[in-house]
């Protein structure tokens, strides 16, 4: 009995794009590399000295050494699993309360809409620099709090788009269908609408994910980030005062991480939306 | 070739490179558009007549479209050796095209005038002014009322039928010699689709144009079409002058088409289909002698039995915000005032042309839209009210099928999960495998195969579609259901095999139908009694037979010759 | 429309309201006690209750909130702990140079934007197509600070193209210090704008109003440019509108880096120093301008749509 | 093409549109890494703040300019003070002529001759409460009825300048005598500190609030208006008085041509331009590029300028740039919160200041140019001595170990992690990274807490914390000033931020401080020193050396640790400028 539900075809149509196999390939690796050395199978000796300080790039070292002659290649695989756990937990964070907040306010309109409006509307008025330094200043440093200050400032987006849907499907016949054969609002919204919204979580998650990982950095720069584990935003920073010097591999290695997984998201996301999105579909 | 032949297709194949493979859309077809006539294509959708049409003006999606042979000859020249520099200078110019979406196909950010203009500028190198000015000329004879201000209205403040002429107005502009209308009327109301039909006609004389003309009803081009070709699956199965088509249709396919559209005053218990005369290989079947029969349907039958449904002086409004905290300033009211009664076991159709309040009203009897006033009484009991636990006791025998059948099903849900869902809800079936058999044995009933449970709807067609939401419906053996606009949406060929379904379920079940339509044709086959709504109120009501013969109303009988005939202008309607 | 913008601008209210309380609380947790800074290493422990006081943080939780709602509406901001300067005037004082990068450089990456997606538009599905896309996406997968050190060094210092770092505001010196920061930030968005943009185009071209421009026998660069871009543009003025209130905010890495006087430069200074006055009016003030952009977005999304009208 | 032409074009209009140099006035380019907050003396509390009010303000007494140790001079005041005989009494003489900077708050804008009055004006705008002065610590509790004064205007509506004070004194219109409540040996420091610098009553009260953009001083530069900008462009004072540049310096300054000047009337530049630059890679780059003649190398940049530690670069010396490496008075540390139950253990202290790698540090973050702190007293000051050594800031993993297993922690066992707070800094992330390195191999857990310099300060002074590390720099060149951090009535929120209490080190260092300098001091803060490094209050880190890399053009340059005043000896050589730039 052969049956294609729409995700299955979206996986087959994705199937199909070369360009988006290598990239959900690279993300997949990524992913590997940091569930490893968060379990400590590889890089769990990133802290060791191998050698001199900041020793250039070489056979031995693939990216040379930092100030404190430690593999920056090591480095750079234990700070995967930093770039992944942000993202992961930004998602995490987000998706409920966007997702949740999104379906109620455009389900159930009314007062419930305009809470959630004020609530979003206010917290996208407030400049996002400034959301996530209070956050992971309130927290105190370390990735809990970057984990926490990313996903309060992502679900804002998520939470329009999904209202936008959750109001666009509501109107539709099969959630009325639903309401005629005696379904709930329950049934109506979690049953009926909400899987048909999925993919606008799953695009929008694939977007969010860079958007997390850049931000990292940023907060590296400002001193916020992780601490005490390596990663590709504090490594950036190091760099910046490295650079004069000639010390270019630790901001290279760092670049070139970062450059494929973003690069991989960004495909990868691209070709979601086209796979996922019926409004694409056939074109 | 004949040398007063406009247009000349010969053995054109079009081909789709698809993720599923290659798919043949046309498969060498041939046909000729002599000077100055009409030709009609017809088939159902998916037939490759479109595809024809766009092949013809070179408007097929490159590269996913491919011709791997064939010629179309355009006064002499073969079109598919020009280049898109010449096709160009053709299109809009010597060959224009009417498209089906009126609603869509204008572009909406700029006034029609403006549109209409377009194409005079780049064809005929006019200036703005002049261009402007014949515009409006051509709105004028298309019929647009007040042509110098229409010109300056935006697509979205005119209706179908006005967009629809404005799409005329523009494909002939450049006084073409050859339009193409794809299906010009099917998103039309009945009434509508009459004067635009006459107006083709009017223009056709006039400009001297040859015609191709597509569409799924043979009923519609009676009037217009001097040849006719039938597509079936890709490949011309016929084609014919039209009178010869109607009078003795060869292909079984054809005969099945002209015999599916139900008849005003000729009341066939059941409509013919397609597959009456045709296996699915696409043999012909000799038809059974009983199923031809015509006659008046009993009306007497249903008069004794009780009255389940009353309808008194409902009124279903709804609120206009405005004001500056958005307050509700005026109501609109899209019910407003309906009553009737309606006994068990019949069948009441609801006419109107869209915006009438119809579908309103369908709605709220089903109180998924809550009525402002009014009573709604059901099996003798007061419904207008009632809430929760008894409100979704009443959805047990209460059902509605809806008009879209691709947006009526929740396309992230199998068949099984769909047809289940209703019985989950009520709890009815003991467990997961008695729920499974009984959405089985009723998805046969509907005509389609238990191993058809698995799949998602996206994996059916319209018709098949339809049939699961009428499954969906029957799931609680409910007593009453409202067809809302049910068969609209459907070719005429898949129309008529599922008013057969419903007729069959209705005498197996024993249903009540409130059927709602703008099509009175179909109504007036399907319903035992007939109400016309206008603005909100029901103008007239009689039995449907009644109606037909003798409306009291204008807009009744306005509604009633609009229906196409299905017959060719001097021979009555042929019955094989 | 008066109703409908007069009915917006009181929406204000409440999202101004919401946004000082959340401005308040973020703040208030943060900012802690900043006596201690603002008096320097050798503060005495009645110094700093003095300046306690002094400050109003002494006052009760409600009546401190009561202040950043008035500020939100009055723009009073008051005086910047750390500097003692008018918060007003540091920010006007800030805002040309911001301005002098900011504006140029979203003006031209914008319209940049914009043509490359016309283009790729236009080559959709070819190779061109996927190799301008591949690029911006290239160029936005790397990360602020890798630029900023690159393009600084070379450019700048190895090739001698522009001034390393600094400000002047006088024409037209102000191009040689405002260049390269302003050719990062094109750098930086013009992936993410092409994106959006390409979607939004390819969005139309499908839809069925094109179809029947090219039976008209238009030819397609008209089509683009005339039918479509059009409507494209209905989304596109949303999408670039709403980022005008984030110019004001500058920025934050440019302007540190190529020392630019700017809004950016205060924030990150008064983010470091805890100096709440200061950060609060930067809030209040991007929230305003987000309030009234998006307000603009609307109406301009209203003159560009005739089929949306005010209610 | 056509676009590449274009683009080609567009490049050459914005190199066009650089301006180009100057080389005939005499201009002194600048970097400043910090953003200046404003032009009030009293709140001038950092470094770079205090240089560039040096150069509009002037004090009494500055530092000079090339004596070492470090010694005043009169500068406003005509000479050094006479001191009573209990060394309570304080009487100055200011110079006369002194004249004011031209400013629309005088009568005709022309500047007034500097009086007595000012003196007074400018010590009371310090105390004034209403102002809430960053400096105010340098007098509290040290003049005779000043806190009352200042008690009394904390609840007034307006401070009230006009009462007369009695510590505080005009004797005439020249001179001013100040009381002490009992003796401060560092108040002449004090007074030479820009916190003290002399303001006019008209210009505060003429520009009110805005006071702070509008610098009116008698320094040896003018600045009209200060902008909230990167860049400050100072002007010759035209009115200043005959001030001369100094003839005589530390031995051997004439050799190094500091003393080419000499008696030569100052300021000798004609302008200034400060360009204020945060990150070090467009600092280094800009002077590089001879957008700067005087340079504090970022530390990361020290291995592209200097080979070895000692040596320049050749293609910098090529270009006539010049190295200058100067031990700073500061000294860093990691400080215990001694309120810490655990840092009482004292084995616990030493065995982690033991385990720390001092000597890889000094080469990864100061280029082993740093001295390592035996204790609190940097070199240069009273109380140091060369000799002294510190047995327990030697690495040595063995002796670590055995500390730690007496101090009840057997390779760590039983001991919970450490956190160590510092502020948001690469180079001091690195370090404590570095150090946690180091005492990981003695099986103890240091982590790293990142604050922004408030919060770094709030949890120093709300006793929040278990470890933080910090810089501490002189104020004055006076011992007192570092042996301070350890006195127990400084602890938090005082600037002794371990909260250390030693009853023994209390009552020597309440004793020493009432001495003036002299040898019998010295020999108090010796013994302070020494005792205190023993019990290990903190973990000593280095006294730090400063490099400066300076343009050839650059004239009289000698590094200075209290610099504000510094900028006006300092000269242009045109000549040389003009014919090195074309290297550039």
């Amino acid at each position: 009995m052969k049956s294609n539900s729409l995700w299955k075809d979206a996986f087959y149509r994705l199937s199909k794009d070369k360009l988006a196999l290598c990239a959900l390939f690279i993300v997949v690796i990524y992913f590997l590399v940091a569930v490893m050395s968060g379990a400590g199978w590889i890089a769990s000796s990133w802290s060791q000295e191998v050698g001199a300080s900041n020793l250039a790039p070489s056979l031995d070292h693939l990216f040379g050494t930092d100030i404190f002659g430690r593999s920056v290649f090591q480095k750079l695989i234990r700070g995967t699993q930093v770039a992944m756990s942000v993202g992961v937990a930004a998602a995490v964070i987000a998706i409920p309360i966007g997702v949740i907040l999104g379906a109620l306010a455009g389900y159930f309109g009314g007062w419930v809409d305009d809470f959630v409006t004020w609530l979003y509307t206010t917290f996208s008025s407030v400049p996002n620099i400034m959301l996530l330094i209070s956050i992971t200043l309130i927290l105190g440093k370390g990735i809990f709090s970057v984990y926490v200050a990313l996903g309060a400032t992502s679900w804002v987006n998520l939470c329009r788009l999904i209202r936008g849907e959750v109001m666009k499907h509501k109107e539709r016949e099969y959630v009325q269908a639903a309401g005629a054969i005696g379904g709930g609002h329950f049934r109506k919204l979690f049953r009926h609408i909400l899987p048909n919204v999925g993919h606008i979580i799953i695009i929008n998650t694939s977007m969010q994910f860079q958007v997390a990982i850049k931000s990292e950095v940023i907060l590296s720069y400002l001193g916020l980030g992780v601490q005490g584990e390596p990663s590709w935003g504090t490594m950036i920073d190091d760099a910046k005062l490295e650079l004069v010097r000639g010390v270019w591999w630790q901001l290279a290695g760092a670049t070139i991480a970062m450059f494929l997984i973003l690069l991989a998201f960004n495909i990868l996301g691209d070709a979601l939306r086209d796979a996922l999105d019926p409004k694409l579909k056939g074109k | 070739m004949s040398s007063h032949s406009i247009l000349s297709v010969k053995n054109l194949t079009v081909e789709f490179q698809t993720s599923e493979g290659l798919l043949r859309a046309v498969n060498n077809v041939s046909f000729d558009i002599p000077q100055g006539k009409t030709i009609g294509i017809v088939g159902e959708s998916g037939s490759g007549k479109s595809v024809t049409s766009l092949a013809v003006m070179g408007l097929l999606q490159k590269p996913a479209a491919r011709i791997p042979n064939g010629e179309i000859y355009f006064n002499g020249q073969d079109l598919l050796k020009f280049d898109e520099q010449q096709m160009r200078s053709l299109r809009g110019n010597d060959i224009s095209m009417i498209f089906q979406e009126p609603m869509t196909s204008l572009n909406p950010v700029f006034k029609v005038g403006e549109q209409i203009s377009e194409a005079l500028r780049v064809h005929k190198n006019l200036s703005k002014k002049e261009a402007w000015d014949k515009a409006v000329y051509l709105m004028n004879q298309v019929g647009i009322p007040k042509p110098e201000l229409s010109a300056h209205k935006y697509p979205h403040e005119m209706s179908g039928g006005q967009k629809q002429r404005v799409m005329i107005a523009m494909a002939i502009s450049c006084e073409p010699k050859l339009l193409i209308a794809d299906e010009p009327t099917t998103a039309l109301d009945v009434t509508i689709q009459k004067q635009v039909l006459e107006l083709l006609q009017k223009l056709q004389a006039e400009y001297k144009m040859s015609m191709m003309f597509i569409t799924h009803d043979l009923g519609v081009i009676g009037d217009i079409a001097d040849d006719v070709v039938v597509m079936y699956r890709s490949n011309v199965v016929e084609k014919n002058h039209a009178e010869t088509i109607f009078q003795s249709a060869q292909h079984p396919y054809t005969k099945g088409l002209l015999a599916c559209r139900p008849k005003l005053g000729a009341n066939p218990k059941r409509l013919l289909t397609v597959s009456d005369f045709m296996t699915d290989s696409g043999e012909e079947k000799i038809v059974p002698v009983e199923r031809v029969q015509v006659f008046d349907k009993e009306i007497e039958l249903k008069e004794s039995s009780p009255v389940l449904l009353e309808i008194d002086q409902l009124v279903t409004q709804f609120p206009i915000k405005g004001g500056l905290f958005g307050r509700t300033v005026d109501h609109f009211k899209a019910v407003d005032g309906v009553s009737f009664k309606l006994k068990k076991g019949q069948t009441l159709g609801l006419v109107g042309e869209s915006g009438c309040g119809k579908t309103t009203l369908g709605r709220s009897i089903l109180r998924l839209v809550e009525p402002s006033s009014g009573k709604i009484i059901y099996d003798g009991k007061d419904i207008t009210h009632v809430h929760h636990e008894e409100l979704r006791q009443l959805r047990k025998k209460m059902q509605i099928i809806f008009q879209d059948p691709y947006s009526s099903l929740n396309p992230r849900m199998t068949i099984a999960d769909i047809l289940m869902e209703p019985l989950n809800i009520h709890k009815v079936g003991a467990n997961k495998n008695e729920r499974f058999d009984m959405a089985r044995e009723l998805i046969e009933k509907v005509g389609l195969k238990s191993n058809h449970m698995g799949r998602y709807p996206h994996e059916f067609s319209g018709g098949q579609r339809q049939r699961i939401c009428i499954a969906r419906a029957l799931m609680l053996k409910p007593e009453f259901v409202i067809c809302d606009e049910s068969v609209s949406a459907l070719d005429v060929s898949i129309q008529a095999q599922v008013l057969n379904l419903l007729l069959d379920l209705q005498q197996e079940f024993g249903l009540t139908y409130i059927f709602i339509s703008h099509d009175l044709g179909v109504v007036n086959f399907i319903a035992d009694e007939v109400g016309v709504m206008y603005a909100g109120k029901i103008i007239e009501m009689d039995k449907a037979s009644r109606i037909y013969k003798n409306a009291k109303q204008d807009y009744t009988r306005s509604l009633l010759s609009a229906i196409p005939k299905g017959i060719t202008k001097n021979s009555m309607a042929p019955l094989i | 429309m008066t109703k409908y913008i007069i009915r917006r601008l009181l929406y204000m209210i409440p999202v101004l309201l919401g946004v000082s309380l959340i401005i308040f609380i973020l703040f208030k947790l943060v900012s802690g006690d900043p006596t201690a800074v603002l008096l320097g290493k050798n503060a005495t422990a009645k110094q700093m209750a003095d300046l306690r006081e002094q400050l109003g943080l002494n006052k009760s939780l409600w009546l401190q909130y009561l202040d950043v709602v008035k500020s939100a509406f009055t723009f009073d901001f008051g005086y910047s702990w750390s500097t003692k300067q008018e918060i007003s005037k540091m920010i006007l004082q800030g805002a040309y140079p911001s301005l002098c990068l900011s504006v140029p450089a979203f003006v031209i990456s914008t319209v940049l934007s914009l043509l490359i997606s016309l283009v790729v538009a236009y080559y959709r599905g070819k190779g061109i197509d996927l190799f301008i896309r591949v690029f911006c996406i290239a160029g936005m997968s790397i990360s602020a600070l890798a630029y900023i050190l690159f393009f600084q060094w070379f450019f700048a210092f190895k090739l001698g193209w522009f001034e390393i770092s600094g400000f002047e505001a006088e024409f037209p010196f102000v191009i040689s210090y405002i260049a390269l920061p302003a050719i990062i930030w094109i750098v930086l968005s013009i992936g993410p704008d092409v994106r959006f943009f390409r979607t939004v185009i390819l969005d139309e071209i499908y839809q069925d109003y094109v179809r029947t421009a090219r039976a008209k026998g238009l030819p397609e660069v008209t089509i683009l440019l005339r039918h479509v871009l059009r409507n494209a543009l209905i989304p596109i003025i949303t999408y670039v509108v709403i980022q005008i209130p984030s110019l004001i905010l500058g920025a934050l890495l440019l302007e540190n880096f190529f020392s630019i006087p700017g809004l950016g430069g205060m924030t990150l200074n008064a983010l470091n120093s805890s100096d709440f006055p200061v950060m609060k009016a930067m809030a209040i003030l991007s929230s305003v301008g987000y309030i009234i952009f998006g307000l603009l977005s609307d109406i301009l999304y209203t003159l560009a749509d005739p089929r949306i009208k005010f209610n | 093409m056509k676009a590449a032409v274009l683009l080609i074009g567009l490049l050459c209009l914005i190199i066009s549109c650089s301006k180009d140099r100057n080389f005939d006035e005499r201009e002194l380019h600048l970097i400043s890494p910090e953003k200046i907050a404003g032009f009030d003396p009293i709140q001038a509390s950092d470094m770079y703040s205090g240089n560039e009010i040096g150069k509009v303000y002037e004090g009494l007494f500055e530092f000079h300019p090339l004596k070492r140790p470090y010694e005043l001079m009169p500068n406003l005041a005509d000479a050094l003070p006479s001191v009573s005989a209990d060394g309570l009494t304080y009487t100055i003489k200011l110079k006369q002529g002194v004249l004011f900077h031209d400013s629309p708050a005088f009568k005709e804008g022309k500047g007034r001759e500097l009086k007595a009055d000012d003196v007074i004006y400018s010590i009371k705008r310090l105390a004034d409460p209403k102002l809430q002065a960053k400096g105010w610590w340098l007098l509290d509790d040290k003049i005779i009825g000043l806190n009352e004064w200042r008690e009394k205007n904390v609840a007034a509506p307006a401070t009230t300048y006009d009462e007369e004070i009695e510590g505080l004194k005009k004797i005439d219109a020249l001179t001013v005598a100040f009381k002490l409540k009992k003796p401060y040996p560092q108040f002449l420091y004090a007074l030479a500190m820009p916190y003290a610098f002399i303001v006019p009553k008209e210009a505060v009260e003429h520009f009110g609030k805005e006071f702070l953009n509008h610098p009116v001083g008698t320094g040896p530069f003018i600045l009209p208006v200060f902008q909230q900008s990167n860049r400050i462009v100072y002007t010759k004072n035209p009115t200043f008085r005959e001030k001369l540049y100094p003839s005589e310096g530390e031995e051997g300054d004439d050799k190094r041509g500091l003393l080419a000047d000499a008696g030569k009337k100052i300021p000798l530049v004609d302008k200034i331009i400060v360009d204020i630059i945060v990150e070090s890679q467009p600092k280094w780059l800009s002077f590089q590029k001879a957008r700067a003649d005087l340079l504090e190398i970022p530390k990361d940049n020290f291995d592209s300028a200097v080979l070895g530690g000692k040596e320049l670069a050749p293609e910098l010396k090529s270009k006539g740039i010049r190295l200058f490496a100067n031990a700073q008075l500061d000294v860093t540390f990691f400080a215990f919160n001694h309120d810490d139950p655990l840092f009482k253990n004292k084995k616990l202290r030493q065995a982690m200041s033991m385990a720390w790698d001092r000597g890889e540090a000094n080469k990864l973050f100061y280029n082993s140019a740093a001295v390592e702190a035996q204790s609190v007293i940097p070199p240069g000051l009273g109380g140091y001595r060369k000799e002294f050594r510190n047995p327990f800031i030697k690495y040595d993993l063995d002796m670590a170990k055995k500390l730690l297993a007496e101090a009840g922690y057997p390779n760590g066992k039983g001991l919970p992690a450490i956190t160590i707070q510092t502020r948001n800094e690469t180079v001091s992330r690195q370090i404590i990274e570095h150090f946690a390195k180091n005492l990981e191999k003695i099986g103890i857990t240091i982590k790293v807490g990142m604050n922004t310099w408030p919060e770094l300060v709030n949890k120093v002074t709300k006793r929040q914390h278990q470890m933080y590390t910090m810089a501490w720099g002189a104020d004055y060149p006076d011992a007192e000033n570092f042996l301070g951090l350890l006195y127990c009535p400084n602890a938090s929120p005082g600037s002794n931020g371990s909260n250390y209490c030693n009853q023994d080190f209390d009552t020597l260092f309440k004793t020493a401080t009432l001495l003036q300098d002299g040898p019998e001091r010295s020999a108090f803060y010796e013994k302070l020193n020494e005792t205190v490094a023993v019990d290990s209050p903190w973990i000593f880190g280095f006294h730090r050396t400063k490099f400066y890399l300076s343009q050839a053009w650059l004239k009289n340059f000698k590094f200075m640790e209290f610099n504000h005043s510094q900028f006006q000896y300092l000269n242009v050589d045109l000549e040389v400028k003009k014919e090195l730039s074309k290297k550039f």
